[in-house]
C-alpha cells in the first residue's frame, strides 16, 4: 500500500494542469493582474491571448511594457479593450499600437513607476512587508506627493506593496508539484509576480514527468495555482 | 495535565483535522514536531525556516546530507517535489501568507488569540527565531500544547502574562483535553475526550469557554 | 554641436577613461550602447536591468537565444563567467550600490548634478525603465551625451528644464567637446579636442566651467 | 591575440584566492561582521577561526545563532573576546557555552531581532532600501520604541536596513568570477549577507575550474571580494 500511497501524495500536492482558457476563467471585472515578462521576452503569451478573448473588463494591469507589437503581448487587452488602468514602467513603444490607441481614445489611466520600484512593490506584497522606503524617484516628477524621509542622509520615498489578484507568469518548464524554472532573463518580473498574487496562473514550454532538481527551481510550486502548457489544445 | 486528556496519536489526530486540506505547512519544535508521523497519510509540503518546501523523513543513519536539516537541526530529507528556496524567500513564504497552516507549541493563548511562545517572564535572554513571522504570516495558527502547565494552572488565560509572540493570530488551540477555535464570539470547545465535562474543562481553563452550538467533535 | 568635438572613437576613449577600472558597469540605451565596442579590452562585466550580469557581443546569425537580450531589446551572448539573476537582485544590484558605474545618455544635466534623461517637458507619457534607480544607486555616475542640442542650446544648464531623473547624482559628464567633472567647487573641465578653448566651450555651456587646476587631459 | 586579451580579461574579472588568514585582514575594531549560516548548517568555520585568531576588538556580530558547540563556529569570537554586540535571532543553545560565558560576564551586548526580521534588514541594505514596514514583532516586547503604523489595517513597525562592514560567508563551490553554488538550505543567511556588506569573504569547499552554469548561480561575482578553499593551506 505505500506505493498508493505514494499516488495519492502526488495528486493532491500536483497543480492543476488546464487549457489557457480554464486558466483564465473566473477572473473578475476590476481585478488586478500582474503580467511577467521584460522588453518582449518571458510574456505569458497563451494565457494573455486567452484572457483577451474573455469578457472581463476594468482591469488594472500591472506589466513592464504596454505592447511590443508581438503576437499575443498585452497590446490585446488594451486592444479589447480590457484595462481600466496601467501601472507600468515603461509602456511606449514604436509598435505598441494597441496601448497608444486605448490612450488615444482616453480609456486607460497610466501610473508610471520606476522599474525597480515596481518589482519591489509587487516584492513587498508577496514577502507580506507593508511597504518600504526607497531613494529612487525621490524629488522627481516620480516621486511628488509621496511620503518623504532623509535616511543615512538620502532622501527617500515610501512605497506601499502592490498586490494582485491575479499573475499571469510564463516560465520554460515545469513539474507536476508547480516548481519553476525560466530560460535566462524570461524570469524579468515573472518571478516577483508569482509571489505577489492571490491566484497565480502559469504557461510553460513543457511539464516534466519528474520533479526538477530541487536544487534548481526558480520558482517554488508554493506559488503556483495552476499550469497550462503553451500549445496545448 | 488532566488524567483523563487525549494521549498523543489521539491528540495528534485532532490537529490533523484542524489542518483541514492544508498541503503548505510549518511545524513548529517540540509537541507540533511529532506530527509528521501521524500526518503520514496527508498529503502536505513541510516547510521549514531554512528555506525547504517539502521535508521528508529522517534518512537512514549514513544516508545524511548535512545541509538538510530541520528546525529542530535534525536531518531530513526531500520528499517527492520538495525543493530548497533562497533563505529571504523562505520568510517570504513565511510572512507573505503563503504557508495554509502552521502547527505552533506555546506556554500560553489569551481568549483574544494572543500568542506567547518564544521567552518567559523575566528571562534575561531568549531565542525567537521565526516564531513571530509565523505567527503573524501563516494563513491559520494552530497551537498545539498540554491544556494546563504540570502545575496544573491554566496555559489557557484572559490576558498573557508571559512576552507575546503576536497579537490575536491563533485560530486554533488543541490541547490534550480540547480543540478550541478563537473566535470573535470567545473561546468555542469544539471536541473534548470522552467523559470530560465542559466544567472540567473549564476548571482547567483560565478564560471563559462556550460550547459550540454544534456540539462537540464537529470537524 | 561644435564642428570640432570627438568622433566617437576618441570620445568613447575619453568615456572609458572616465571608468577608471570599473569592472561591473551598466550601459544605458542609445549613446552609451555603442561602448562595448570601444572597451572591448577592458575586463568589464556589462549589467543590465533584465539580471543579466556579463553581456557579451552580440551572437552571430542563427546562434540567438530569445531568452538573453539587452535593453535595447538587441540579441547578446554571455561572456565567461557572466550569469543571470533574479529580477529583484537585478535592482538590488543597481539600488544597493553594487555598479562600479553606470554610464547614461542624458537631455539635460546641471551644474550641481541633477539629471534629467527619461522625459521632455509636456509629455504626456514617458517610459522610465530603470533609469531613476541607476541614477540613484550606481556607485559612479558618467553622463555620455552631445555637449549641446542639434539647435545649439546648451545640455549642460544651471537648472534642469526637463524632469529630474536623480538629484545630484552625476559624477563626470563626456561630451563629443569636453570631460567635465561635476564637483562641489562646480564644473570642472578636465578635457577639451584639441584647439578648443575655455572660452568657446563655455559658450556652448548653460553654466559656469572652471578649469582643473591640473590642466586638461589629466586622466 | 584575441587569446591573450581574453586572458587578461579572465585575470582582473577574477576573484583573489586567499588564505583565511589573508582573507581577514585588516578588518577593523567596531566593524560590524555578518556571520553566514543557521542552524550548524553554512556556517564559515574556517574563516571564523581566522578572525577569532586575529587581536580585532569591539565588532558588532550579526548572526543567527551564537554557537552551538560546534567547531570553529562564532563561539570562538565570544571565546575570545572580540565581540562588543550581538544581533541575532536564536543565540540560546546548551552547548553554546561561549556565548553564555561571555553573557555571564558582561561583555557582550544582545540586540534580539526575529530572524525574518533580521534577514530582511540585511536584504534591505543590499537592495539600497532604507527601511521597510513589517507586522513581524508590532505590539510585542520586540517591537517596544519602534515607529507603528497600521497597513491594510495590520499594526505594523518600521526596521531598518542592517549594513555590514565586512561579511563572512560560506559557500560550497566556486568559479574564479567569483559566482557561488551554497549546498540545500546552507544558503541561509549567507545569500543575504553576500549583498549586505561592504566586503564580502567567502570561503568555499571547492573552486571550479570552469564558470559555473550561468543558470545555476545562487550568489553573483559582483557581490564577492575574496575566495578561500577551506581546508587549503
Amino acid at each position: 500500500m505505500t506505493h498508493l500511497s505514494g499516488d495519492i501524495r502526488s495528486d493532491t500536492l500536483a497543480k492543476p494542469i488546464v487549457t489557457a482558457a480554464e486558466a483564465v476563467e473566473g477572473i473578475a471585472d476590476g481585478s488586478v493582474v500582474l503580467v511577467g515578462g521584460w522588453g518582449g521576452v518571458g510574456v505569458p503569451h497563451a494565457l494573455l491571448t486567452a484572457l483577451a478573448a474573455t469578457s472581463v473588463s476594468e482591469l488594472v494591469v500591472v506589466t513592464n511594457n504596454c505592447g511590443m507589437g508581438h503576437r499575443g503581448d498585452v497590446g490585446l487587452l488594451f486592444e479589447a479593450g480590457r484595462v481600466r488602468k496601467a501601472i507600468t514602467s515603461f509602456p511606449i513603444h514604436p509598435a505598441g499600437v494597441e496601448f497608444r490607441g486605448a490612450l488615444a481614445r482616453d480609456e486607460v489611466e497610466v501610473e508610471l513607476v520606476p522599474q525597480g520600484t515596481l518589482v519591489e512593490r509587487m516584492r513587498a506584497a508577496g514577502a507580506g512587508l507593508g511597504g518600504f522606503f526607497t531613494p529612487t524617484s525621490a524629488g522627481t516628477p516620480l516621486g511628488e506627493g509621496k511620503e518623504e524621509r532623509t535616511i543615512d542622509g538620502r532622501l527617500q520615498v515610501f512605497e506601499t506593496a502592490l498586490h494582485g489578484d491575479v499573475a499571469l507568469v510564463h516560465g520554460h518548464r515545469a513539474d507536476t508539484y508547480g516548481n519553476l524554472r525560466y530560460r535566462y532573463a524570461a524570469g524579468a518580473f515573472n518571478s516577483t509576480m508569482a509571489m505577489a498574487a492571490n491566484r497565480v496562473i502559469v504557461e510553460v514550454d513543457e511539464i516534466a514527468s519528474d520533479p526538477l532538481d530541487p536544487e534548481q527551481v526558480d520558482t517554488a510550486g508554493i506559488f503556483v495555482d495552476s499550469l497550462t502548457v503553451v500549445g496545448a489544445p | 495535565m488532566s488524567a483523563i486528556g487525549w494521549e498523543l496519536p489521539q491528540w495528534a489526530e485532532r490537529v490533523a483535522a484542524s489542518l483541514g486540506d492544508a498541503r503548505y505547512v510549518n511545524l513548529g519544535v517540540g509537541l507540533p514536531a511529532k506530527l509528521p508521523h501521524y500526518l503520514a497519510s496527508r498529503s502536505i509540503m513541510f516547510h521549514c525556516e531554512n528555506g525547504i518546501v517539502g521535508t521528508g523523513p529522517a534518512p537512514d543513519a549514513g544516508d545524511e546530507i548535512p545541509e538538510l536539516i530541520d528546525a529542530s537541526s535534525n536531518f531530513v530529507s526531500l520528499q517527492p517535489g520538495g525543493v530548497v528556496v533562497p533563505f529571504e524567500v523562505s520568510f517570504s513564504i513565511i510572512r507573505g501568507g503563503h504557508l495554509d497552516a502552521t502547527v505552533l507549541g506555546a506556554y500560553q493563548v489569551s481568549a483574544g488569540g494572543d500568542l506567547a511562545n518564544w521567552s518567559i517572564p523575566g528571562a534575561r535572554i531568549a531565542g525567537v527565531g521565526g516564531a513571530m513571522d509565523l505567527a503573524v504570516g501563516a494563513r491559520r495558527v494552530i497551537v498545539m500544547m498540554h491544556h494546563t502547565n504540570r502545575d496544573g494552572s491554566p496555559k489557557i488565560v484572559d490576558e498573557l502574562t508571559y512576552p507575546m509572540t503576536a497579537r490575536g493570530c491563533v485560530d486554533v488551540i488543541v490541547t490534550n483535553c480540547a480543540v478550541i477555535d478563537v473566535s470573535p464570539a470567545g473561546l468555542i470547545v469544539r471536541d473534548v475526550p470522552e467523559g470530560m465535562t465542559i466544567e472540567e474543562l473549564q476548571g482547567m481553563t483560565g478564560a471563559p469557554l462556550r460550547l459550540s452550538v454544534a456540539g462537540t467533535r464537529g470537524r
